[in-house]
């Protein structure tokens, strides 16, 4: 029950990144939005996990945990560097 | 038992509300910095909430070191990810909207 | 005992030899391995070709698993003749590919090279042999890829605008494909084709099954270079190295035309046939007249076959078309002479391009009196393409007219004859420019080709004369072939 | 009629997907957002092969005490192998943008055009 | 990003932890969800993580381009080489069977073995195509 | 570079527990397979070179809780303040951006730091620089907080040796 | 029922998501949406029980998928797609007449989650019901893509050796020039 | 040696001595002798054939099977040795001339020409002793080919177009028509054996008969029945020899040959005249026969008269076919002889006049005959013999035709045949005419001007000789045409 009512808020969260995600305005904005879809999907991931008793699904949470911070990570580096190549010695 | 059934409602209760209140700040905050705030730091302790309320439902197995797992995780990443984000922001030259009325503004 | 595992080791030979060929170092040794590689496969072809030819059908169980659980390979006189043309081709592009490669390639990626070739052959042998429909599907994705990587390896830089076209066509094609196979496993729930073919049999009128059947038919068309949806063909071949030009006219959409028969006659083969049919006859006739007239019109050698492949294309659907034995038998017929015709024409423009660097026809000029041998390749090949008496390419004008003619189609029968003629003429122009207009002042000394290009060219040509007189193998498979497909309308 | 919808709802919209995939490839000329679209066209084919392989209130197919209906591990198969051909054709479709890039100074498909014919 | 202090630190502290998991979820695959593929897509993304954060050149130093091919063509040898292992052993190909004094328990260890032959080959091609894209116009 | 070789088994002890933990079939191939694993990856972080003190603190005592506490009381605090402010009609923030000094020495501690302040809502460090962090405050009472000094006096400095 | 709600709510985000990918121009954007949308598909193969998919999708379409479209933008520098010229009406007619055909094929399709649907009675039973004890995994998705489809796998596997070897033809000049050098050496 | 070896010889020889011109190349005496040696090597086992087939034996050889049931086939019967007497004859002649006309006229790259006129030869003799209509058709295809670049040779633009007119007008009515008509010939009967009687009569609804005849007539191209007679000009941008040899010889007889043979052994001269297939095509060959002659006499260049006299004589040939008489058919197998001899000569004394003259118009050529008699000598009796005069062989296949056209009532034919005759006079006997009493433009005299090279005046010679000798001998064609017409 409350697991229901907890998937519902995670999903009207989303809805309400997502929407933050179409709208904008900057750049960072919109990655501000996609970080904070990818947490709360975990989470959606994790309590479907335990709503479904099917446990083995939380690694995919897990695993989106991790992609989803790498993603960011990525993005960011080319918003800073414009490559994947620099190591940022130079400082 | 139905105590720990009881807490964790509260807890999952809890982080509903808190995701539900950082999807209206990125809503309702003006500029990308104060977005920041609402998103990011809400997200920690929301997905805190979430994650223990739910460990407490699976009880002790592999799946709650999991959940714990994410939770850890995420404590790490998550503002990482937003000092990151900020970071860039200012290397891209977005300005804040900033108070005005506030005289002691730096950079 | 190895026996029974021959008919696999012809697609996990090539596998195998994949990874091994792209660690090896330098220019000679890749190609050597290769090279064996392929001729390997083309006895392992042949033996299977001859064993399959008197209507015998080999089976083996992947990973011991009983179909439908598990994946089968399936083979009957189709698939062997099919596997044999792309091994023979394979075995006879090699030795052409190392001037040619050592001229077009450089030389830190010939070994990778060499792979992505022996990765296409493995997709194209592994399309024929299997029984699966989704295993299909797989290794038509190896040879795809492959070949967009291949393709891409030309020297202009519009090799690369022609591979990602291609690359998006055949991506289009492909997921059509896939999303047939998965409306059809909804309504069957397997993807043996023989159980699908059972299993399809009660619920031909499903609105499934026949959404599911014109996706897959549009996927394979796709990538069968269709008429309408031909758009990446003439690209794809202009600007790709002159090996795969070779490699890939002469197999690549054999093999789909293969896909089409097989999943047309073995996994639907009923009612939706006759609706199909007239599709492919309206397609075939516009498909033979308009790329033909676009092919005259072309000024790049490799452009102009490329059109003349679409137009070949059309007549192998026209048969299918017709869903007779003769219309089938003459598809058949003519996906393995139009193989042998086309192999060599490219192969001929190839040896050009690598004396004189261009495949532009206007550099084309006099070419006929100092390369001789390739001259008369050309011509030869030409000629069977036309369909002259005498070379293979008549044999399946031959067949696809008597096709006709059973159904009184004379439209039809127009149109084929017509098509002859303006092979002819598309033929004819570059005859005419390399044999009869002067050397330009400007052009210094060209000399004929070396012989390593040339032998595997004149094999090809010999064989267009070979299979012009001697059918036994061709036509003979392919009545095996047609019988097994189960066609019993006229 | 209601039972229809109700039967077909996910397949529909999964139609949809596949639809708006579809247009982005066909119908836009920057080859980088061709290359999202055929990737969305494609996740979409696997939803739904998945949908197919559903099973109401069947569970994930790792066999475990106390559950016995199981969705069809089978589509789940195929589009494991499908996801992995759908990544390796965008790495190879992206290889080329880079390299067209490159060669045109340009990813927009009617500048290429341009350039080509130009010529 | 090296000198972004924060993040340098936290891929230190991150990169075991996500290159066990991918160990895990690779011999993990006949009990749950993952298997030789996932293992390889998180494996090389671990290493991207560290190239994003360290720089391409240090990675490429850990681990060189060529042996990324090596492993490449290794791990498709060892899923084909099972199956000319079942050949060899007399029965067709790929079907694990005499792998093991029992069918199922042979069934395993050819899942295992295969899975590993997966798993090598998907991160060493994702890490290459990653080193093709990330240094293809470094100075 | 040279480090302690505790470093090493510390970091090989913590990761077969993490395998254990994760696995949940401790039979003896899976076991042996995590030794297997847990070596293979700290071979891997040993030619990455990240093994260090700053990582892998094989001396951190557990007497950071108190820490944990504080901050953890932090978080809750603050994220109150926001969901306040999310809530609050009109205008209802006042966004800073302020200097601060950093007086801690190891990086690990100044990381700690800059993570704990972003942590805080409120309060997200934009810039950590060498000696300074640059923090975005959304509330004035947020950064006059910061520049009280309290949160950097919780920062533990004593576990750090070198 | 809550499993239908979050189905129908994560199928209309993918919805959203796909439209806003192409109403949007800048690239970067889109990418990251895209990254979202594979999010959501990931999602969606969980709810309907599909965890290795599942898996393999935020792995894959969020990782390295995306990771490698940042790449290629890096590389190409063209951040703004330019805006379409004209309206295209032949694809949007093309993808109407596909869609028209699905919806149409779809008609008969048994319906969604149907127990007694053919491909939940003929083959794929099998492999639930002996998976366990023939391969002794009870994964019985690994099981079915290791041994009953061993062979696809094996082809799944060449498929991404032929993309690496692609790549490293396309663009891998530089990686490969360093392996020359040393071979010389 | 068999029966079989000997008609493989005789096929191979001409493609042996083409490689070995080939491989000669850079000695053109060697390359010459080579060609000579060939042809009479060629000659006279045709003649020995010749010998052995009126002894009764029987040649027949199978080559291969390409499609089921249906061989390539090599056979001689009556009228193939006819035809392979006339063109192994004279390529020895022609051989003669060609190399005394090519080196006075100093042709370039004449190694391929002489390569592929063995080439033409080797393939009109497959098409004379073709077993059946496929291997016909085979080989009318390769001496299609062979040919044009012949007819391209000399690789000048207007070289270029006409060879192209030739090229395509030849192949797109054999292909187009012809092979349709094969093909449908072989769906109805499923066979394409040559067959006493024909194979069609019972399997072919009459009403579709002159359908099908009317694609074989206009199919076989290379019988210039109009509209499809444009190539034969076109061609005779070619060097002479190939003018004389092949236009006159080799690949229009192969064109009407072919014509008899279908009429003959195909539709079968009974199936012919009873279902009125012949009906409204004869018309054509009637017309040709009339509008060719015209055109002929408006004609200023030599090459281009003969050219249409070519066209015009060749529909006699076609017309007795299709008359299907006994009387017509022994006319027109007698005509493929008679015309060859006569044209023959003309074209070399064509040929003759340019080298030593080199002039191509009539109109330059008064006064000419005084310089070069022999040439203008041959020109006559050739001529005379086309007109079909006594006491050349002309007159007997013209007398047959005509028996035969009364034979069938069809006195209109009859009266086309007289008026044509007439049209020959006005045509052809102003050149010599002109040639011995005319004068040149400007009134001065050829001092110059001598006869041709010896060779080619022997070739001349020969051939005009020939002529005069078939009206007194006309018995080895006579005797085989007659028993192809199926009379004894």
């Amino acid at each position: 029950m409350i697991l229901a009512v907890a998937a519902i808020a995670i999903l009207v969260t989303i809805a309400l990144a997502l929407a933050r995600a179409f709208m904008g305005p900057t750049l960072y904005d919109r990655i501000l939005a996609v970080n904070m879809v990818g947490t709360k999907t975990v989470l959606l991931i994790a309590v479907l996990a335990v709503l479904s008793g099917r446990t083995e699904i939380i690694d995919i949470a897990l695993i989106y945990a991790l992609i989803n911070f790498i993603g960011v990570v990525a993005v960011l580096k080319l918003v800073e560097h414009g490559n994947f190549y620099a190591s940022g010695e130079e400082d | 038992m139905i105590l720990i059934e009881m807490l964790s409602w509260l807890f999952i209760g809890a982080g509903a509300l808190l995701g539900i209140a950082g999807g209206i700040g990125i809503h309702r905050f003006p500029d990308f910095y104060s977005r920041l705030h609402a998103a990011g730091t809400t997200d920690t302790l929301c997905a805190a909430l979430f994650l223990i309320g739910l460990a407490m439902q699976t009880g002790v197995s592999v799946a709650s070191f999991k959940l714990l797992l994410i939770f850890a995780f995420l404590f790490f990443s998550s503002p990482t990810a937003s000092h990151a984000l900020a970071n860039a922001a200012m290397l891209g030259n977005l300005k804040p909207y900033l108070d005005e009325n506030n005289a002691d503004q730096q950079p | 005992m190895i026996e029974q595992h021959l008919s696999l080791l012809l697609v996990v030979i090539p596998l195998i030899a994949a990874p091994v060929t792209a660690m090896l170092p330098g220019r000679r040794l890749p190609w050597l391995f290769t090279l064996s590689v392929t001729w390997v496969c083309l006895l392992l072809a042949s033996w299977q070709l001859s064993v399959v030819m008197n209507g015998s059908v080999i089976s083996y169980e992947l990973g011991g698993w009983a179909p439908p659980w598990g994946i089968e390979y399936r083979i009957d006189a189709m698939n062997a003749l099919v596997a044999f043309i792309v091994a023979a081709i394979a075995a006879v592009t090699l030795p052409y590919a190392l001037r040619s490669v050592e001229k077009e390639i450089p030389e830190y990626q010939t070994s990778l090279f060499y792979a992505a070739i022996l990765l296409c052959l493995v997709g194209l042998l592994g399309i024929v042999q299997t029984g699966d429909v989704f295993n299909l599907f797989v290794f038509l994705e190896i040879s795809s890829l492959s070949s967009y990587v291949l393709i891409a390896m030309g020297k202009q830089r519009r090799a690369l605008t022609a591979a990602y076209q291609y690359l998006i066509m055949g991506t289009i094609g492909a997921t059509f494909l896939l999303i047939g196979i998965g409306l059809i496993y909804a309504e069957t729930g397997t993807l043996n084709m023989l159980d699908l073919n059972q299993r399809l049999q009660p619920i031909m009128e499903h609105r499934t099954v026949h959404t599911g059947f014109a996706f897959i038919v549009v996927g394979i068309a796709l990538k069968l270079a269709l008429f309408p949806l031909h758009l990446w063909l003439p690209n794809a071949y202009t600007y790709s190295p002159s090996v795969i030009s070779v490699f890939l006219a002469a197999t690549a959409t054999k093999v789909a035309v293969y896909i089409m028969l097989r999943m047309v006659f073995t996994v639907f083969s009923s009612s939706l046939v006759v609706l199909t049919s007239y599709m492919f006859l309206v397609l075939g006739i516009v498909g033979v007249i308009l790329p033909s007239i676009s092919a005259i019109f072309q000024t790049d050698a490799k452009r102009l076959l490329a059109y003349s492949s679409i137009a070949q294309i059309s007549y192998m659907v026209l048969g299918m078309g017709f869903a007779s034995v003769l219309g089938l038998t003459a598809t058949l017929v003519h996906v393995f002479n139009h193989a042998l015709m086309k192999g060599a024409l490219f192969m001929a423009i190839g040896a050009i391009v690598y004396r004189v660097g261009s495949s532009r026809l206007e550099n084309f000029q006099g070419l006929g009196r100092q390369m001789p041998w390739t001259f008369s390749a050309i011509l030869i090949a030409g000629l069977s393409l036309i369909g002259i008496p005498g070379t293979a390419g008549f044999i399946s004008k031959w067949y696809l007219v008597l096709a006709a003619l059973e159904q009184q189609s004379w439209l039809i029968t127009g149109v084929i004859l017509l098509g002859s003629l303006l092979a002819v003429i598309y033929v004819w122009k570059i005859v005419e420019i390399m044999f009869f207009r002067p050397v330009p002042e400007t052009v210094i000394e060209v000399r004929e080709a070396p012989a390593s290009l040339l032998i595997p060219t004149w094999v090809l040509v010999s064989a267009n004369l070979f299979f012009g007189f001697n059918t036994e193998l061709t036509v003979d498979v392919a009545g095996t072939a047609v019988r097994l497909l189960g066609v019993t309308a006229p | 009629m209601i039972d229809i919808i109700f039967g077909h709802y996910n397949y529909w919209i999964v139609v949809v997907l596949m639809m708006a995939g579809f247009y982005t490839v066909i119908s836009r000329g920057n080859l980088i957002k061709k290359i999202a679209g055929i990737n969305i066209f494609q996740t979409s084919v696997f939803l739904l092969y998945i949908s197919i392989g559903y099973v109401e209130k069947g569970t994930a197919p790792i066999i475990a005490e106390g559950y016995t209906v199981y969705s069809n591990p089978l589509p789940h198969v195929l589009i494991l192998t499908a996801i992995v051909v759908g990544v390796a054709t965008t790495a190879l479709g992206l290889a080329l943008v880079v390299r067209i890039k490159e060669a045109y100074g340009t990813i927009e498909e009617d500048e290429i055009h341009d350039q080509d014919m130009s010529l | 990003m090296k000198h972004n202090l924060i993040l340098r630190l936290i891929a230190k502290f991150l990169f075991p932890v996500i290159a066990l998991f991918a160990f895990y979820v690779q011999f993990h695959g006949d009990y749950g969800p993952g298997g030789g593929f996932q293992a390889g897509v998180i494996l090389s993304v671990a290493f991207i993580f560290y190239a994003l954060v360290y720089g391409l050149k240090t990675t490429e130093e850990i681990l060189p381009p060529h042996v990324l091919r090596l492993l490449a063509s290794s791990g498709v040898l060892i899923y084909a080489g099972t199956g000319v292992v079942s050949l060899l052993m007399g029965e067709n190909f790929l079907d694990y069977d005499p792998l093991s004094s029992e069918p199922a328990a042979g069934q395993h260890l050819g899942i295992l073995v295969i899975e590993l032959g997966v798993g090598i080959t998907v991160s060493s091609v994702m890490l290459m195509i990653f080193y093709a894209f990330a240094g293809r116009g470094q100075p | 570079m040279k480090y302690p070789v505790k470093h090493v088994i510390s970091l090989s002890v913590v990761l077969f527990l993490l395998w254990l933990g994760l696995s949940g079939h401790w039979t003896p191939l899976l076991v042996s397979l995590g030794i297997v694993s847990t070596l293979l990856t700290v071979y891997i972080a040993h030619r990455m070179d990240v093994i260090d003190h700053e990582t892998y603190p094989a001396h951190m005592r557990l007497l950071m809780f108190r820490f944990w506490f504080f901050l953890a009381r932090e978080i809750i605090a603050a994220n109150i303040d926001v969901i306040r402010r999310v809530f609050k009609p009109g205008k209802n923030i006042s966004p800073q951006m302020i200097k601060l000094p950093v007086t801690m020495e190891t990086c690990l501690a100044r990381v700690i730091y800059a993570n704990s302040i972003t942590l805080t809502p409120g309060t997200v460090s934009v810039n950590l620089e060498k000696d300074s962090v640059t923090v975005h405050a959304l509330s004035i009472e947020g950064a006059e907080e910061l520049r009280s000094g309290r949160m950097a006096r919780a920062i533990p400095q004593d576990y750090v040796e070198e | 029922m809550i499993d239908t709600l979050i189905d129908i709510t994560l199928l209309a985000f993918l919805v959203f998501t796909a439209v806003a990918i192409i109403r949007m121009r800048n690239l970067f954007v889109i990418i990251m949406l895209f990254s979202l949308y594979s999010l959501f598909s990931a999602g969606l193969f969980a709810v309907m029980d599909a965890a290795d998919v599942a898996f393999t999708e935020a792995a894959v379409g969020a990782g390295i998928s995306t990771v490698l479209m940042l790449g290629t933008l890096a590389l190409t520098k063209n951040h703004e797609e330019k805006p379409p010229s004209h309206l295209a009406r032949l694809p949007l007619l093309v993808v109407l007449v596909t869609g028209g055909a699905l919806v149409y094929g779809t008609y008969d399709i048994p319906s969604f989650g149907d127990p007694a649907s053919p491909a939940q009675t003929h083959v794929g039973p099998y492999y639930i019901q002996h998976g366990k004890e023939d391969t002794s995994a009870p994964n019985i998705v690994t099981a079915v893509l290791a041994s009953y489809r061993g062979y696809d796998t094996l082809g799944e596997v060449t498929v991404i050796f032929t993309a690496g070897i692609g790549v490293m033809l396309l663009i891998g000049g530089r990686l490969m020039r360093k392996q020359k050098r040393k071979d010389q050496r | 040696m068999t029966e079989a070896q000997v008609l493989l010889l005789v096929l191979g020889l001409p493609f042996i001595g083409a490689v070995g011109i080939v491989l000669t190349r850079h000695r053109p005496n060697l390359r010459e002798a080579v060609t000579l040696i060939t042809a009479s090597a060629v000659c006279a086992l045709v003649l020995m054939i010749y010998g052995q087939f009126q002894a009764g034996t029987p040649f027949a050889v199978d080559i291969a099977e390409p499609l089921p049931g249906l061989l390539i086939r090599f056979e001689i019967e009556p009228l193939g040795m006819l035809f392979a007497l006339v063109a192994g004859s004279l390529w020895l002649i022609t051989s003669i001339y060609a190399i005394g006309y090519m080196r006075g006229h100093h042709e370039v790259n004449q190694t391929s020409f002489y390569a592929m006129f063995a080439i033409a030869i080797g393939s009109t003799l497959g098409a004379a002793f073709a077993g059946n209509l496929l291997t016909l058709f085979l080989c009318y295809e390769i001496l299609t080919i062979s040919t044009y670049p012949l007819v391209a040779h000399a690789g000048t633009a207007e070289a270029r177009r006409g060879a192209r007119t030739y090229i395509g007008i030849l192949l797109a009515t054999s292909i187009g028509l012809q092979l349709l008509a094969i093909l449908i010939t072989y769906a109805i009967t499923g066979t394409l054996d040559f067959r006493e009687g024909g194979i069609l009569a019972d399997k072919l609804d009459p009403a579709w008969a002159g359908l099908l005849l009317a694609l074989y007539i206009f199919g076989i191209g290379k019988a210039a029945v109009m509209p499809f007679h444009r190539w034969l000009p076109a061609a005779m941008v070619a060097p002479t020899p190939v003018s004389a040899l092949l236009h006159a010889v080799a690949v229009v007889k192969a064109g009407v040959f072919t014509v008899l043979k279908v009429t003959i052994y195909i539709f079968g001269t009974d199936f012919i005249t009873q279902s009125g297939a012949n009906d409204w095509i004869i018309w054509f060959a009637g017309a040709t026969i009339l509008l060719a002659s015209l055109i002929a006499m408006r004609q200023d260049n030599l090459k281009m008269r003969l050219a249409y006299s070519t066209v015009s004589q060749l529909s006699y040939i076609v017309l007795g076919a299709l008359l299907a008489t006994n009387m017509s058919l022994l006319g027109g197998a007698l005509h493929i002889t008679m015309h060859a001899f006569a044209k023959i000569t003309l074209f070399f004394a064509a040929g003759a006049i340019l080298v030593a003259a080199n002039k191509t118009l009539i109109s330059d050529m008064g006064g000419l005959g005084r310089a070069m008699p022999i040439t203008f000598g041959a020109f006559l009796v050739a001529s005379l013999s086309i007109i079909g005069l006594p006491p050349f062989g002309g007159m007997w296949s013209k007398w047959y035709l005509g028996m035969g056209a009364v034979e069938t009532g069809q006195w209109l034919l009859l009266t086309v045949l007289m008026i044509s005759s007439l049209l020959n006079i006005a045509y052809l006997l102003p050149i010599p005419i002109r040639g011995f009493f005319g004068k040149t433009r400007d009134g001065t005299h050829y001092h110059h001007i001598t006869e041709a090279p010896k060779s080619c005046l022997l070739a001349m010679a020969l051939t005009s000789l020939a002529c005069l000798l078939l009206f007194f001998y006309p018995d080895p064609f006579y005797q085989l045409a007659l028993s192809a017409a199926g009379g004894q």
